[in-house]
């Protein structure tokens, strides 16, 4: 046992990969097979990372299930893995998201069951690993494989114009990356430079001192990376087209797991590697992200395609999350992660039930449809209770990271956070009124008539979900223990360089350069 | 001397622009032989008989000879098009130019390394140019003359492959 | 007197070390000929046994690189070295020559050219190429990129009757013979203003005048512009042979027009000893000198990468994508020179290595769907092989996204190792163009794993691919050469992405040698 | 957890389990959820009473059933605060919804959404007492959008019907707008005590600069506008009115719109801070009691004259807590609940006898066939009129009373006028509705409603008949004002009395107020003296004015929501798909263009190619001179 | 010395016009032969103005590769003109872009 706790982040990591192994050796045909046991295995996995909650200590800052080997002494690059508050919670979300999805794609994906499930379970490994990995060379090989599972997700099981979406979330995502990658490679060259050793390790790297001019390009160099991923506003069109055309399964994945890795790499690498250029910079970027707020609520008003409406409402959560993290106080960062998961939750949730819906009626367009609650009415209670979360009604998980976030930014960028707040105004206009259309009204689609309810598989499917989302509204406290030293630790790594001046700071740096 | 490079200068220089601007190849084949020639006069006064004949025997005797033997046969001289692509050529004569221009410049602003060897004229006179050649050519350079001989006979199975008809 | 010329400093067992710093080239040479000798006898010469022939003799080698070594030799005083340096690229090329050697056997069957001759100019091309890298002066480096280049100019014609074959070989020739020219003049120039040709004796003669040695050594100022002009024109040679932009125009076509199993052989030995030897001439020649080479190289690179990847974009031609492709990875590779540095050279030769597997297998994977004459070269004709032969499919996909440059994979790392060195010297900008241009990159590799696995309805129905509807591979258009060809590329290229500590070690220790004087 | 505090999360938890029971095991329940949600309301009506008895003979106390969130600085806790404030509250809350309750049995008897409807009401139930005893301002914002939910989903119970739906989702976003306000409150105010309890922020308040206190006030009130659908909110209930008529008499009339003046009595410590937010408050509710009584006058649909009567009282006592006179403004919510509920429910039972019919103008004479109803809604009316002794005279009268007494003649003048309008409104309706003669459809069938539903609305009569005296004696020394004055004393008095006039003088002015009204009504719907179409078409302007809302839906719609749309329609298709979309995939198919100029050069010619090397060459030998 | 170098470098670039004005295969490769022949009379002139010998193996070498590459030119320009008919290097177009 004590070497399962101790180890038990690389069998998380690759229990998922030795899955895959074990379904190749299944045949193609043997389709229900196939699904069962991969759905069986992300279930496994899931109470496995449950582990990980239950020997999680929540009283200390430190990483936890640190595990730490060699992997390339020349570059000081170590297989090093290790998890905090945030990190666990995005696991389990990663675990839990993975075995919805793989649940939820029973009926969706209809041909070549087994190269979706290896890739979803492959995709697993990926995820898993960029949470966990501490080594900036470790995290970055994960970070940027990820990418393939998922476009080959998108590409071969899409619809629509699903190889467009596909490339253009690639090249989209990878360009950034690059551009992220060579801040790395530079940070750890300058790190080399200081001290004449090569490293890769994190903790080793938070200590470089770069001068706060190159702190503001590197960040710059950073920040695309993380941006295109989250995706922050000028960034996010790959985001609609990606969404809207990818599975159901990809699209619970992309919203719940993958845009999260945005937000994590700021928590995780550019903030604390740069921190006077991330006090300096934070201004600017949280009004990129209020600017997202009411983009992503505005066009989403105005979309007619369900899919696309509940991708555009995800660039509008996402700036409510990067305002949180980047107005820096204990209370809006803890506001951040939680709704980091409540996204995860929710968002996945809606995307679910949209899936649902096209399984039946093969159609994302509002217009047709209309009078569903007739016919589904768990269905319609279960969609309202995701929306109702999304909007942020309270009680249910959205309302407590929304209010988190801004009662916390209020303090540092109140003009931001009050623009932001009527962002909540907007969301309740966008997604009450597509479900409005979507479920009430008479039936005029003579297609809807023969629309079926929710089986169990598809209830079973999105109930975790819908507990957590009451969960979360409920009690949120065991989160919010386990992410309260996290934050604060990041905090005080932080706090001498809040008091700076920033903008003043900012110009006098850009002039240095 | 000087008067003797000069001529040969002069033969050289205008054998090689006729060797490029005759239409006929065969006249330029016979123009590249008279350009061969005037080689081997430098490498004569150059104190490197043995080049001279070389360069007689391998260039004007072999290569000439199966240049010419090859334009004899495909029978070549009928030219389809006549060659009046003047763009192409003024640009190409321009490039060629500034090449020129440019390799001269660095001949003219350098110069070359001060003369360190010992095999002075009067040395190589007394010990004979071929001797010295042949002694340098199987100690020093024999990998290097191993891999020409194989060099050959690659070449001569690639003549083979290609003129073959078929396989 | 000049019978002292002639060093005895070479030590005592002059001949032993000769001989024993050239024998995996001469065992190569000797199969060679003994595959030719096959010719005189049509029963042998039919059967596969030139086949087998050439794989022992590349084994052999192997073998003999293997015993040698961890051996710091030089032989035929001083013409040729061999040290780790060697040993790395030795193995390199003989991998590409094996891989060359294992994908022909059904190609040429296909193509009805079961021939002796090929096997053996393929071996010569290994010999041609091994002599090259340990070539250690001018004279050898001369010959021996004749030797490789007529080589490769009989094996791209190599197709008879084929138009394409016979046109590539003629302008590979003519812009072979051209470049090789000016590397020629290029060398009279250095010979001017140094007065030797081995490569060590220039590097101490250039060192002393770069450390103050003026007079001593017989130069003068004047000798760097001789110098330069040399260095610049011989440049011109490597760049050619390295197709870096603008000496690049006869990629394309020579690697579309010459048999597929050649092109991979060019794409890889020809390229990788094109850079060996350019590591080896620029770190004991071009880093003497009062012109920059950093600057040009830097241009080189700049637009190589940029160019080959923006002219692969819309290529619709799966080697001549492949060829635009590998215009880029000289660029890239370049990065790592520019570099410069221990860390820099292991970089490049990393990359070298890395770049090997991923090519040679994407060109297998080529040679497979050529096989199978159902598929030409165009990439719409891939549409929906991914579920046709989902293994197939998948390596190829492997090796482009090794290409691009995706992590866990070999090209990833080596991407990263030489980008890193180019950060360690302060070439933020040529990173971060070469990031972009990875970026490009990443397009037209993933172009083709569209067409493979997200066909479009109306491709899929067009191709022949329903045609069939079995999954798996086709009969006669895989043997078990190509299949071994792609595991030991995938094997390496996943390897080098995700445990390639071993093989930093081995660019490490053959870079380390570079120094070795 | 000693008794109290059991009982104390007792009354919550029953409705909670109500709304788990029939929300998802309703199909099984079938008609007796209705029986059983009752039950459950009615057990916590009885906690409440049992509870209100001990605070009434001990004091006040808070309990925390757990700590909810904590982040950071951040604190707070699931916790309840009873105090006599929020005990009168819960006692009129459970009771009214008790009654509605049953009501609604027989209201919604054979819906086929018997069970979610209960469901739903009982969640609303527990979401409100929630709201009453909540002990800090998360919490009471937590709930503050919960029962604006549940208005949502039961304004839009019958979601076939497009009006219902919309008028549903109106309501939410409105009132989204009006919690906008109040979020953004709750952030100043937390920025500037650190704490949400109300007890820590109530204490901090004094040594907060006054501009402060100003803003967090506006700030809360604009959520309480939202909530209470004050002007420029109140666009949301009229409308609300297609939910099922219960719905419209429990959240609509008795309980959630007057959250607005529980919660401004709540903060009566702010607010009394703030004469200048006070003042808003009074100029706020003084508008709307006026507004709303001006459009009522010509309605002819009953649900909606009842509605902008609510919105008019609730004016009333917005008026009442705008000038401190918090008590007064409770006891009049407290009424108002009771006759209104009563208006509501005799409305809803006038329905169910015309199967749906609404619309005066097809109404008449139904005093006959529908005698209870009949009666207990002119109960209903006259103590919305404020004729004594019914309740509505008691409360009103205080509030005007205060408002003169403070010397805020002119809102009482408007407040004097505003009473008149409503008697005349309201006996509009029942003379056009019971006494006038028949214009009914001869084919239906007009019932009076089954017991059920009627011994709720004769209970509500009742209660409506004795709960005045409450009030008496008047002003300060009233009973109602003994028990409750003690929770406001910590309020900031800020206007001194300015005149003592004799209560029954001002009584005089309003009753005579109220009874003008009714006779006018009278003269032109009973005697039919002067033809309502003359005075029609004398005030034609005005009577448009009135019949048309004062056109703010439209106005509304016109600068707002249309402009709105384009631009969020522009933003779409022009700024995301033209604009940023359009620029990366310029990039891309720039790169293709370079793409095909690049392959041009790779044209076929040996020529060209030998071409570039030669330029390549050149250029590389030319480096040495720009070196 | 210069002399010659600046000799060579004429007749080098005469070579090289020759190889990109001219379309004649033949023509062409007789100019590749004048380049290289140029850069034989550079060797030549630097061992002998530096009392040297090694330019002078340089040549030997230089002339047997001209030898190799003639005999794989001529037979690259027969196979040629068996396609195409002609020796227009022009000819060769096929593969492009």
């Amino acid at each position: 046992m004590t070497f399962f706790i101790r180890y038990l982040l690389t069998i998380l990591i690759f229990f998922p990969t030795a899955s895959v192994l074990l379904l190749l050796l299944i045949n193609k045909k043997n389709e229900g097979l196939l699904r069962n046991l991969s759905t069986f295995l992300a279930l496994v996995e899931f109470i496995l990372s449950l582990y990980l909650f239950v020997y999680f200590k929540p009283d200390t800052y430190k990483f936890q299930f640190v595990e730490k080997f060699n992997w390339i002494p020349s570059f000081g690059a170590s297989y090093f893995l290790g998890i905090d508050g945030l990190s666990l919670f995005l696991i389990l979300l990663t675990t839990l998201l993975t075995f919805i999805s793989l649940l939820s794609s029973y009926k969706y994906i209809k041909e070549n069951v087994k190269e979706f499930v290896i890739l979803m379970l492959l995709l697993e490994t990926f995820m898993i690993g960029t949470f966990a990995a501490l080594d900036i060379l470790l995290f970055y090989l994960f970070w940027e494989f990820m990418l393939i599972p998922m476009y080959f997700i998108i590409g071969m099981w899409g619809t629509g114009r699903r190889v467009y979406s596909a490339v253009k979330f690639v090249l989209y995502t990878l360009s950034g990356s690059l551009i992220m990658l060579f801040g790395f490679i530079y940070i750890f060259m300058m790190h080399y430079n200081q001290t004449g050793n090569f490293t890769f390790n994190l903790l080793r790297l938070y200590h470089t001192h770069i001068p706060e001019g190159l702190q503001i390009l590197l960040f710059i160099a950073l920040f695309l990376g993380f941006a295109v991923k989250i995706p922050l506003f000028p960034f996010h069109t790959w985001l609609p087209d990606a969404h809207t055309e990818a599975p159901t399964a990809g699209s619970v994945i992309l919203a719940g797991v993958l845009l999260k890795f945005g937000v994590y790499g700021f928590f995780r690498f550019a903030i604390p590697l740069l921190p006077r250029a991330s006090f300096a910079v934070a201004p600017y970027i949280i009004l990129l992200g209020v600017i997202g707020i009411l983009y992503g609520a505005f066009v989403s008003i105005v979309q007619k395609d369900l899919k696309r409406l509940v991708a555009f409402s995800s660039v509008s959560h996402m700036g409510f999350i990067i305002l949180g993290l980047f107005a820096m106080s204990a209370i809006s960062i803890s506001g951040s992660i939680i709704q980091l998961l409540n996204h995860g939750i929710t968002t996945g949730a809606l995307f679910l039930f949209v899936g649902m819906l096209y399984e039946r009626m093969h159609s994302r367009q509002i217009k047709d449809f209309g009078g569903v609650a007739k016919k589904a009415p768990i269905l319609t209670t279960l969609f309202l209770i995701s929306v109702l979360a999304s909007v942020g009604l309270p009680g249910l998980n959205g309302f407590i990271g929304e209010f988190l976030i801004l009662i916390g930014s209020f303090r540092y960028f109140p003009v931001y956070t009050i623009v932001a707040t009527s962002g909540v105004i907007f969301a309740a206009v966008y997604l009450l009124w597509m479900f409005q259309r979507v479920m009430f009204h008479e039936i005029t689609n003579p297609e809807i008539e023969k629309f079926e309810d929710m089986n169990l598989r598809e209830i079973f499917t999105v109930l975790p979900l819908i507990i957590l989302m009451f969960f979360i509204g409920f009690y949120p406290i065991p989160i919010l223990d386990r992410i309260d030293p996290t934050v604060i630790h990041f905090l005080s790594m932080l706090h001498h360089y809040r008091n700076s001046n920033s903008i003043i700071k900012l110009k006098t740096g850009l002039s240095n350069v | 001397m000087e008067a003797l490079f000069y001529i040969f200068s002069f033969i050289a220089i205008f054998s090689a622009l006729m060797v490029i601007s005759m239409k006929n190849p065969l006249t330029s084949a016979l123009y590249l032989i008279l350009c061969f020639f005037a080689f081997s006069g430098f490498y004569v006064m150059l104190d490197m008989q043995f080049l001279a004949v070389m360069q007689i025997l391998v260039y004007a005797g072999a290569i000439m000879v199966l240049v010419v033997l090859v334009i004899m046969i495909l029978n070549i001289s009928k030219i389809k098009r006549v060659e009046t692509d003047f763009h192409q050529k003024f640009i190409g004569i321009l490039i060629s130019l500034i090449i020129f221009v440019e390799i001269i410049f660095y001949i003219i602003n350098g110069s070359q390394k001060k003369s360190t060897g010992i095999f002075t004229g009067a040395v190589i006179k007394k010990i004979g140019n071929t001797q010295i050649i042949g002694e340098f050519l199987f100690t020093k350079y024999t990998l290097s003359f191993e891999i020409a001989s194989v060099l050959l006979f690659v070449a001569i199975i690639g003549a083979y492959i290609f003129a073959k008809k078929k396989f | 007197m000049y019978n002292n010329i002639l060093p005895a400093v070479y030590g005592l067992n002059l001949i032993e070390k000769s001989m024993l710093s050239i024998i995996p080239e001469a065992v190569i040479i000797l199969f060679a000929f003994l595959v030719l000798f096959l010719t005189f006898f049509e029963k042998l010469a039919k059967s596969k046994n030139p086949y087998y022939l050439s794989l022992i003799g590349i084994g052999f080698s192997i073998l003999y690189v293997l015993m040698l070594s961890g051996r710091d030799l030089n032989g035929f005083y001083g013409s040729i070295v061999f040290n780790s340096f060697e040993v790395f690229l030795f193995t390199a090329i003989l991998f590409s020559g094996l891989f060359a050697v294992l994908v022909s056997k059904d190609y040429m069957k296909n193509s009805n050219m079961p021939n002796p001759e090929y096997y053996s100019l393929i071996l010569f091309g290994i010999s041609s190429m091994m002599f090259l890298v340990s070539s250690n002066n001018l004279i050898m480096i001369f010959l021996n990129i004749e030797f490789m280049s007529i080589t490769a100019y009989i094996l791209t014609g190599y197709f008879k009757g084929n138009k394409r074959s016979t046109e590539a070989a003629l302008k590979y020739f003519i812009l072979g013979a051209f470049a090789s020219a000016f590397l020629l003049f290029g060398a009279v120039f250095i010979y001017a203003s140094t007065g030797h040709l081995n490569l060590y004796e220039i590097h101490t003669f250039l060192k002393n005048i770069a450390y103050g040695g003026l007079i001593k050594s017989g130069g003068g100022m004047g000798i760097n512009i001789y110098l330069t002009a040399g260095l610049l024109l011989f440049l011109t040679g490597f760049a050619f042979k390295m197709s870096l932009f603008p000496f690049h125009s006869w990629t394309p076509d020579a690697y579309d027009g010459a048999p597929t199993p050649v092109t991979s052989f060019m794409a890889t030995g020809i390229k990788l000893a094109a850079f060996a030897i350019f590591l080896r001439v620029y770190t004991l020649i071009y880093n003497f000198n009062i012109i920059n080479f950093n600057g040009i190289l830097w241009l080189l690179a700049v637009f190589s990468m940029t160019f080959g990847n923006i002219a692969a974009l819309l290529s619709s031609n799966v080697k001549r994508l492949l060829a635009y492709s590998s215009i880029a990875q000289a660029g890239f590779i370049l990065i790592g020179i520019i570099g410069g540095g221990f860390y820099g050279y292991s970089g490049t030769l990393f990359y070298l290595l890395a770049y090997i597997f991923m090519t040679a297998g994407a060109f297998t994977i080529v040679i497979i769907f050529e096989n199978s004459d159902l598929i030409s070269l165009d990439i719409n004709k891939y549409s929906g092989l991914g579920y046709k032969y989902p293994f197939i499919a998948a390596s190829m996909s492997f090796f482009l996204l090794s290409l691009a440059g995706i992590p866990m994979t070999s090209g990833f790392m080596g991407k990263f190792y030489v980008f890193s060195s180019a950060v360690k010297s302060g070439y933020n900008w040529l990173v971060i163009i070469a990031l972009l241009n990875s970026a490009i990159a990443a397009y037209y590799y993933i172009k083709i794993i569209v067409k493979m696995y997200m066909p479009d309805k109306e491709m899929l129905n067009s191709s022949a691919v329903n045609s069939e509807g079995a999954f798996g591979i086709i009969n006669g258009a895989v043997s078990d050469g190509l299949i071994i060809t792609i595991i030991i590329c995938l094997f390496f290229t996943l390897l080098m992405g995700i445990y390639p500590q071993i093989f930093i070690n081995f660019a490490n220790n053959s870079a380390a040698s570079l120094w070795k004087i | 957890m000693d008794f109290k505090e059991l009982i104390t999360w007792l009354i919550p938890a029953f409705p909670l389990a109500g709304w788990f029971l029939w929300g998802l095991f309703g199909k099984y329940f079938k008609g007796i959820s209705g029986y059983l949600a009752s039950a459950f309301v009615g057990i916590s009506f009885i906690l409440s009473v049992i509870l209100f008895i001990i605070v009434a003979y001990s004091h006040g106390f808070t309990d925390t059933l757990y700590p909810w969130i904590h982040a950071g600085i951040f604190k707070a806790g699931v916790t309840a605060v009873i105090d006599r404030l929020s005990i009168i509250m819960l006692v009129m809350v459970t009771g009214v919804s008790t009654l509605v309750h049953i009501y609604s049995i027989g209201y919604m008897q054979g819906d086929k959404g018997f069970s979610r409807y209960f469901s739903f009401l009982n969640l609303f139930v527990f979401s409100m007492i929630m709201l009453v005893i909540s002990d800090n301002l998360l919490l009471l914002y937590v709930f503050w959008e919960a029962v604006g939910f549940c208005s949502y989903i039961l304004i839009g119970f019958w979601y076939e019907k497009k009006s219902a739906s919309d008028a549903g989702k109106k309501a939410f976003i409105v009132n989204r707008i009006g919690d906008f306000g109040f979020a953004v409150g709750i952030f100043l105010l937390f920025l500037t005590t650190k704490t949400l309890n109300y007890q820590a922020v109530f204490s901090m308040i004094p040594s907060i600069p006054a501009y402060t206190v100003t803003a967090i006030a506006l700030l809360l009130f604009a959520g309480a506008v939202g909530k209470s659908a004050q002007f420029p909110l109140h666009v949301w209930l009229p409308d609300a009115m297609e939910g099922p008529t219960p719905v419209s008499a429990l959240i609509h009339a008795a309980t959630m719109v007057t959250a607005g003046v529980y919660m401004v009595a709540r903060f009566h410590v702010i607010f009394s801070y703030s004469p200048a937010a006070s003042e808003v408050v009074l100029i706020v509710g003084t508008f709307t009691a006026f507004f709303a009584a001006f459009i009522a006058l010509t309605q002819f649909d009953i649900k909606r004259i009842v509605a902008y009567s609510t919105l008019s009282q609730l004016g009333y006592m917005f008026m009442a807590v705008g000038i401190g006179s918090y008590t007064a403004g409770i006891f009049h919510l407290i009424s108002h609940a009771i006759f209104k509920g009563l208006l509501f429910l005799t409305a809803g039972s006038v329905m169910h006898g015309l199967s749906g019919e609404l619309d005066l103008r097809k109404m008449g004479g139904l005093y006959k066939k529908m005698k209870t109803t009949a009666i207990t809604f002119i109960i209903g009316g006259l103590a919305l009129s404020g004729i004594p002794p019914f309740s509505g005279f008691f409360s009103k009268d205080a509030i005007l009373a205060d408002v003169y007494n403070k010397g805020f003649y002119f809102a009482w003048a408007v407040g004097e006028i505003t009473a008149l309008m409503t008697a005349f409104y309201i006996f509009r309706l029942i003379f056009l509705a019971f006494f006038s003669e028949s214009k009914l459809d001869p084919k239906l069938h007009v019932h009076e409603s089954p017991g059920i539903m009627t011994v709720p609305m004769i209970i509500l009569a009742l209660v409506a008949l004795i709960i005045g005296f409450l009030g008496i004696p008047p002003f300060n020394d009233s009973i109602f004002y003994g028990f409750l004055h003690v929770d406001f004393q910590n309020a900031h008095i800020f206007d001194p009395i300015a005149n003592n006039a004799p209560w029954y003088f001002l009584s005089l002015i309003s009753v005579l107020m109220g009874l003008s009204g009714i006779y006018i009504a009278y003269i032109l719907y009973i005697k039919k003296a002067v033809s309502p179409e003359k005075i029609k078409s004398m005030f034609k302007p005005v009577y448009l004015l009135s019949y048309n809302k004062v056109y703010i839906d439209e106005i509304y719609d016109f600068l707002i929501i249309k402009p709105l749309l384009a631009f969020f329609n522009f933003l779409w298709k022009v700024m995301d798909v033209k604009i940023i979309d359009g620029a990366v995939n310029g990039i891309a198919s720039a790169f293709a263009g370079f793409s095909v100029k690049a392959r041009k050069m790779q044209n076929g010619l040996l020529m060209s190619y030998i071409l570039t090397l030669s330029v390549g060459v050149a250029a590389l030998l030319f480096y040495y001179f720009v070196r | 010395m210069s002399n010659y170098l600046i000799l060579a470098t004429i007749i080098f670039t005469i070579g090289a016009a020759g190889v990109i004005i001219r379309k004649n295969l033949i023509v062409v490769f007789m100019s590749l032969e004048l380049m290289f022949n140029s850069a034989n009379l550079g060797f030549v002139a630097v061992s002998n103005a530096l009392n040297l010998v090694s330019g002078d193996i340089f040549v030997i070498f230089v002339m047997v590769v001209a030898a190799a590459e003639a005999a794989v030119a001529l037979g690259i320009a027969i196979a040629f003109y068996r396609e195409k008919g002609t020796a227009d290097i022009d000819e060769a177009s096929e593969l492009k872009n």
